[in-house]
């Protein structure tokens, strides 16, 4: 495509009418397909490849709950800026499925690009779009007899043509090809044909007419492209997880199906046998209760899980809660109520798992942001467990953990493993008869315990949910069970002080205006701040909490501003909730303004920087 | 002509120079001649007699009357006394945490049969090295004595109220689903139940011990068909077990009247002295017909209903390494490094 | 006892040093027995006989979770004003429990009396009590030689003993007798002579030395004595109940239990067979579950339990919400967390039940703060249910739901079922296949809803906990799940206006100084108004919210207030939390304080008292 | 000599008038060729067949693609799809409010044998009126592919991983839970499907179908023991089974070869004509053989495995009054004035 290099290089604001800029490294692709049909192959490679070209970027999945034949989307953001949130417009289309094609094309803007099985006839639908029609199983005949396999290859096909008609690298399209098949030559091969006549038929066909094109930077050096569910897998075996229970569940199975390869892998002891024990177990309350009596006993024990399965596990955590037990487990939220929307994403168990059980119970509730976070924390929760006693929740959702973001690399551990305060056999000794499973002794309000199977007599203690004194004895005393509970409410407070603090990122001096968001809110939040900031000089600062219970910096960062907008994804402003209960009237009024966002869709720039924007009007 | 039983001899120490009061728990605040502190008496004997060491020992249970027991025997165990029903997913986890403890998990048969039937079910498919105590009284007694799953149909309370529901037969139930050491027994027949208990000791995978123990508050009035009374007149047992040791083994000669031995797996033995059945605890089918036949009836069958000793356990299906979990050192379980170096390159 | 009318009747300050006075119509008795002791009977006799002299009163049952041979004391507060709540100090101890005898004794405050078996010596204990000994198993030989007959008689000697210290009525005490045992002949004849056995010896032995004593009212004219479970089930009765499902908790057992008798009695169809089904399900899910459904079917569905069991319905609830299906759900709430204290009281489950189940979910919470609206809210929640389409709790707690209270008798419903808006083969017939299941007609975000067996053959919808639009079809799309999500939160706002409305007691002007509590605490704030008022001239507004969504009324109160006190039965003040969740930053700073009462015991006027008193000097 | 099928004539309208596509539901949105699509043609045809008035029935379903199938048959039917593993306590709670309803559910063998086999075990227990149709494929097709419990030991996935673990036998729980009507078929095998799902209409009590349906996507490779080829390789019919209607039996002479007929509560008929096994359904003990005998030898054994047409149903149990609870009016649910006090009295 020659006439490519004729365009301008430089992005300058153009009205509608006059001839399109060249758009460099800032798109987004739509991939419209049917799920089963074998096209996430073909994302991943054209993800990989741009990924490859050190050019920003994140594919993102919007697919149905059903297992073949429905509409699915695969997105990719590529932005030159690192601004790889959801977008909602699509500037390029690849649009496969009849089913959806018609209103595929009729939400684009003008000016965008689509890409698109010819019988469909897209190009009657609008006359401001650019169409780029083909062939896809004619093509794919070229490539194999099988019919099978045509129906799968049609797919790398439009790798190929978009990789023309984008200017992609092909020997990263290749290359990625490779990554993705590894070891199955066969497979390569045939890929490698279906995107060399995708290029091909791009090249004899097709007139390059929109603005967009790629090139190659150098912003992802050393990264990593991964799903917040491995990176979670891989925190824990970095963490060392030893009793991983699940019950399968969209979106959370891959968090420990991912774990189980890379234990399979990484962990087998000098016997070659598994130093690790993963249960698929019969369902969620089997998965938390075996995980619970692991912690108990002493593994480093996880579970997975979300919504459905949250609720199924709400009497053991409160047992977790009151018998003091670690164990780690994460909820991949998905949208609620209910089945809900099980292929979306939501923050919507942020309230209900918080407190979760039934009684005074709270839960420390880790809110990772990025892979890099579920990495971390998915060490650090084992550490915090252990130390704390405690179930330690973290809560991922759908948009973090089942799509794909570029990421710096993780970091090692950088401390030893924190297994908190166990007695052992020579402890028992040296404090010859004194301990006392649930005492105060250090102030920290964190008891000691001991594990089953430690060999000295005062070692055992009775473990239970109902009323016990600090020597773990049964007792329906008031005076118990008030200290105990009291002494629970002050480990929290150790808890606060523990866990990983707020990121805030603050104007000196601070801006009248702020934004509180966590999770997978934070690449839109970054995004929509960087817009106000060039296109209205709107300074936002920024609070993002990485944990519950919250710390003290959050109040004086409300108290520090004139508005602060709390994003939720969710309905109920589940956040916004949680800040007025914890600081209630120390909040003055009128500053917490709520955003929320449910459409199960992951949160995008877009919809923050209009809400500022007419806020900002109002305040004005 | 029964011969003596080789594990009643009594002792003052056992072999580990502990005395039977090293193996008692906190004084029981169970109604008084309750069949579950009939149990605990003898789950006292039967650890004390096969030298096993407390704290070694880890009691699991659910909720009930017959959950609370766990802190009335072996004080020197740690014990868990977790939620309504949820004994075996608690059991599997600790098992799995340390799988050189000897788990002895106590529930009811409302804690099992009723709420809890979901993971007895999974729990004895997956033959988890566990001794599954069912204090059975058809009642639940805690909450003041409603019927439970396994009051047999036409049962009446005092109260006069009639289950009009057929009852669960957990013995059934386990058999049904390929478990690996099934006995029916009676809080009433200590001889026999301490042998069921050594032996089930002795075995390595889920041994599931359906015990009528008599609930003396809400259950054991006349007419009752799991009362105290109607045991006593009631007890068939289908032969005279003893349990013998694998070290007395060696000593102890083959018995006259002796019909059949059954090696366990610590290399002890189960002797079978056949009464009028003849009945073989090996063969399944037999297992089966025993059951319904009982069910039928309403006869009351104690013994060793069936065994097998030659499936695998949990532990064996997740080639588990030898070393407890649980204690494992930061070497053995985070790797190194180079691996997350290794791991990341293949993200990108 | 002839000295008795000596004593002066006037109610006087004395100091003390001096002789007592007489107090009349205002004490504590509490019997410290070991459960299984068969002394309930006693106890009811007692409360029974002074209840029928016209005395107001209240009975509490403090027992251990267990059968038999622990410790319970049942304590009786008499008191002529109406005060009823727990008082913390005893007057009257009826010591028959060995194991705790003594500790008992330490605890009573100077002038108390003590009735006691003889043997315990107690008298050496204390100089400063009133002691009146008896040899209760020796008394009782006299009235049968039966062993076990023999222990439960013990109990009616006291009763007998306790009738001549404090004057009771002896007809009222035989009355009881009778209606206690009812057709049991031999048993009433027994228990008489036991009375009499008691009264004999005080009349022989005992020298009336305190000043407590009982004196016949009217203050109970038409007033019923009855526990808040079995007001719940008669209301449940009377709201049409057909099927109830439960699994056995304490304290909500008695709930069905008591329900089923009522059927037995009154719900017999034409045929002589049920027009209900009790089904006691094999644990909490399929209780609710099938009640659910049953509720989806057209029947009017219940299910009662207790904590752990509610963490348990968790899941379902929220199909329940959002599949929004009428449903009536009793929490009689005890001490969590986990098994906790399971015979204790506490409003621990506020905040869970409020938002139970994962999601965006929220419940309408009835608050019942008497057995009399036990038995209102019994028969409304299925109205609120039914026309709401949405499952109701009633939140009721162990010392309402088992203690004895006298109340006001009941009052039959004032209006007809709501049975909601269900469409029948006729309405389907004039309406012409228009049904949309989860359509807003109305405006009041209500739909309509047809039962399975209607026979039309547009009256087929299909019901589901996964997204859908207002036909009920399966959808993912984002705009049908915001529309029904958002007509959710309309339809809460419908059900903010149909909720009980809370109970206010303004002084006009407003005080500076107001009270919220709810549920069980009622008496205990009333008590403990009069006395602020009476004794250090504090006036004390008080709001009640009798349910969940709170209605704006109380955002009025607050903020007409000086300071509020929140009372709540829980470590971390729930309903404190809500307040603030709900109302934000429109609740003026400072004026919100926290009183939390959490040890498992009844709330007192002490308690409340004392805080109050003590905020008010500060405030001073 | 097979008789001619007496159910299978083809007929445009039913006796209501119907026509098939009056049984029709929406389009499926299940993987093409599953096998639980099979099962819902075979539904649609019984239904039809048997004159079932649409509106009176009522699905119930958990969660899965196989519970997602409810959505796609009889439009004109109310459909209840609640949560995994629950379709028990639904199918209990909608039929007590209407007891006229017929009640078909929906499982799949995660559904039912893992998070499920609780709520099965009590519901089969009490014997509730209810078609309940297990569509196993031994994975749980909806998330994508894992072992259910009723995976064969040793099976493999797709990707090479083993199951570890026995399968539970649904029929064999089903069987020795005391059900009244177990059934064993295959989505393969249109003909015998729909006699036994027809059967099981006329059948008061709970009638348990364990499917054989195959998933395609994740469980129908060579070497799987669900799949397809291996069913229709292994299927052995126990019995050739026709379905004879209470009405077409009059005129119906006694057909030739016809070994044993069973009478169902609505006056139909099952007619068997055995084949080598000689097998009669009627006989626990026999079934219960039959089961361990397939289950042993890994034979995929299908039909009518156990009728038991005495016991009475959860309904009579509780002797509820015939009319639905939930068409009652306020007459008869809200007692008079006159009982408040009376009650209120009681309380004095
Ligand atoms: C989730 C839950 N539901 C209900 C209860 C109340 N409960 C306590 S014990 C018990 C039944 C105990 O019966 P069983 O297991 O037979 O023991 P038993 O007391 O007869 O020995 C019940 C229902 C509970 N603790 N947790
Ligand atoms: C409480 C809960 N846990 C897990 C899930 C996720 N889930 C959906 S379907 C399913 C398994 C379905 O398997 P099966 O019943 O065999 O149906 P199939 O899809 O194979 O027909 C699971 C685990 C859920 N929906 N709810
Ligand atoms: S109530 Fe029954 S089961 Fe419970 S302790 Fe008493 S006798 Fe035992
Ligand atoms: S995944 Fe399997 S079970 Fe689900 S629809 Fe596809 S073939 Fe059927
Ligand atoms: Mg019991
Ligand atoms: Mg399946």
């Amino acid at each position: 495509m020659s006439d490519k290099t004729a365009l301008v290089e430089e992005i300058a604001p153009s009205d509608i009418d006059s001839e399109p800029e060249r758009i460099v490294n800032d798109l987004a692709i739509q991939v419209a397909t049917v799920n089963g049909s074998g096209s996430q192959s073909s994302n991943l490679v054209l993800l990989r490849a741009l990924f490859r070209m050190g050019i920003p970027v994140g594919g993102k999945n919007l697919f149905p709950s059903n297992i073949a034949g429905l509409p699915t989307w695969f997105t990719i953001r590529a932005n030159r800026d690192g601004w790889v949130a959801r977008k909602r417009n699509v500037d390029y289309l690849v649009a496969l499925n009849p089913q959806t094609a018609i209103r595929d094309v009729e939400s684009l803007s003008p000016g965008s690009a689509v890409v698109y099985e010819e019988g469909l006839r897209l190009e009657r639908r609008r006359d401001d779009l650019v169409f780029y029609p083909a062939p896809f199983q004619e093509l794919a005949a070229e490539v194999t007899r099988e019919v099978r396999l045509r129906k799968l290859l049609a797919n790398m096909i439009y790798v190929g043509l978009l990789g023309e008609l984008l200017s992609i690298d092909v020997e990263e399209i290749f290359g990625a090809i490779e990554s993705q098949f590894r070891s199955k030559k066969a497979a390569v091969e045939l890929n490698r044909r279906a995107v060399e006549i995708g290029i091909r038929h791009a090249r004899e066909n097709l007139v390059k007419r929109d603005p967009f094109t790629l090139e190659r930077m150098d912003k992802n050096r050393g990264k990593v492209l991964i799903d917040g569910n491995a990176a979670a897998a891989l925190g824990a075996m970095f963490g060392g997880a030893s009793v991983a229970t699940w019950y399968p569940i969209t979106p959370s199975s891959s968090v420990v199906e991912q774990l189980t390869g890379f234990l399979k892998r990484y962990r087998n002891g000098p016997d070659g046998k598994a130093t690790y024990a993963v249960v698929q177990a019969e369902d969620e309350l089997a998965a938390v209760g075996m995980a619970l009596a692991a912690g108990w006993a002493g593994a480093r024990a996880m579970t997975a899980t979300s919504g459905p399965g949250i609720s199924l596990m709400s009497e053991f955590v409160g047992l977790g809660y009151y018998a003091e037990i670690p164990l780690v487990i994460w909820n991949i939220q998905r949208v609620g109520p209910s089945t809900g929307l099980p292929t979306r994403t939501a923050q919507g168990d942020i309230l209900s798992t918080y407190t979760l059980s039934h009684g005074d119970t709270k839960h420390v509730c880790l809110l990772p942001a990025s892979t890099r976070e579920c990495f971390e924390f998915g060490w650090k929760a084992f550490d915090l467990a252990e130390r704390l006693q405690t179930p330690v929740f973290v809560l991922s959702d759908l948009d973090l953990g089942m799509n794909i973001w570029a990421t710096e690399p993780f970091e090692y551990p950088d401390r030893p493993m924190d297994r908190g305060k166990v007695l052992a056999r020579e402890d028992l000794e040296r404090l010859g008869g004194t301990f006392q499973r649930y005492a105060d002794v250090d102030g920290d309000a964190i008891p000691y315990r001991t594990l089953p199977g430690t060999e000295h007599p005062g070692a055992a203690y009775f473990t239970r949910g109902s009323g016990h004194d600090e020597s773990a004895e049964y007792t329906e005393s008031e005076e118990a069970y008030v200290r105990i509970m009291t002494r629970l409410d002050r480990k929290f407070e150790t808890a606060r002080e523990m866990v990983p603090p707020p990121v805030v990122d603050q104007a000196e001096p601070a801006s009248p205006l702020g934004i509180i968001g966590f999770g997978s809110s934070d690449p839109a939040i970054e995004e929509a701040r960087n817009r106000l900031r060039e296109d209205a000089a709107i300074e936002m600062d920024y609070l993002r909490p990485r944990a519950l219970p919250l710390c003290p910096s959050v109040l004086d960062f409300i108290t520090s501003h004139q508005r602060v907008v709390v994003l939720d994804q969710n309905r109920d402003g589940q956040m916004l909730q949680l800040l007025r209960a914890e600081y209630g009237d120390r909040i003055p009024p009128g500053v917490l303004r709520s955003l929320r966002h449910y459409s199960g869709h992951p949160m995008d720039a877009q919809t923050i920087v209009d809400y500022v924007t007419e806020m900002e009007i109002g305040a004005a | 002509m029964p011969a003596p039983d080789a594990s009643s001899r009594p002792r003052k120490v056992n072999r580990l120079g502990l005395t039977p009061s090293d193996y008692k728990g906190k004084p029981s605040t169970l109604c008084k001649g309750c069949g579950h502190d009939a149990i605990s008496s003898q789950l006292i004997r039967a650890f004390f007699e096969s030298d096993v060491r407390p704290h070694q020992v880890a009691k699991l249970s659910g909720i009930g009357c017959s959950s609370k027991t766990p802190a009335y025997f072996l004080n020197h165990s740690h014990g868990f006394n977790a939620v309504h029903g949820r004994m075996p997913s608690v059991a599997t986890g600790a098992v799995l945490a340390n799988r050189r403890l000897v788990a002895v998990g106590v529930s009811g048969d409302g804690d099992t049969a009723s709420i809890g039937i979901g993971q007895f079910v999974h729990l004895v498919r997956r033959n988890l090295p566990l001794i599954y105590i069912v204090e059975n009284n058809g009642v639940y007694g805690l909450t003041k004595g409603q019927f439970s799953a396994t009051a047999d149909e036409n049962a009446a309370l005092r109260s006069g109220e009639v289950n009009r529901l057929p009852n669960i037969d957990l013995c059934g139930m386990a058999i049904e689903l390929g478990a690996t050491y099934v006995a029916r027994s009676f809080a009433g027949d200590p001889k026999q139940l301490v042998a069921l208990l050594r032996g089930a000791l002795a075995h390595n995978g889920t041994a599931v011990l359906d015990i009528l123990s008599p609930c003396v508050t809400f259950n054991n009035h006349a007419g009752s068909t799991k009362s105290y009374t109607w045991g006593k007149d009631n007890e068939e047992p289908i032969h005279i077990l003893d349990f013998v040791p694998a070290m007395d083994q060696i000593e102890v000669e083959y018995e006259e009247g002796t019909d059949q031995e059954v090696q366990l797996h610590d290399g002890s033995w189960v002797r079978l002295r056949k009464l009028e059945r003849g009945y073989d605890p090996t063969d399944r089918r037999a297992a089966q017909e025993l059951v319904l036949e009982a069910n039928e009836k309403n006869l009351f069958l104690t013994g060793l209903l069936y065994l097998d000793t030659s499936k695998r356990t949990f532990l064996d299906s997740l080639e588990l390494c030898d070393e407890p979990l649980a204690l494992l050192s930061e070497d053995q379980l985070r790797p190194p490094p180079e691996v997350l170096d290794e791991v990341v390159a293949s993200y990108r």
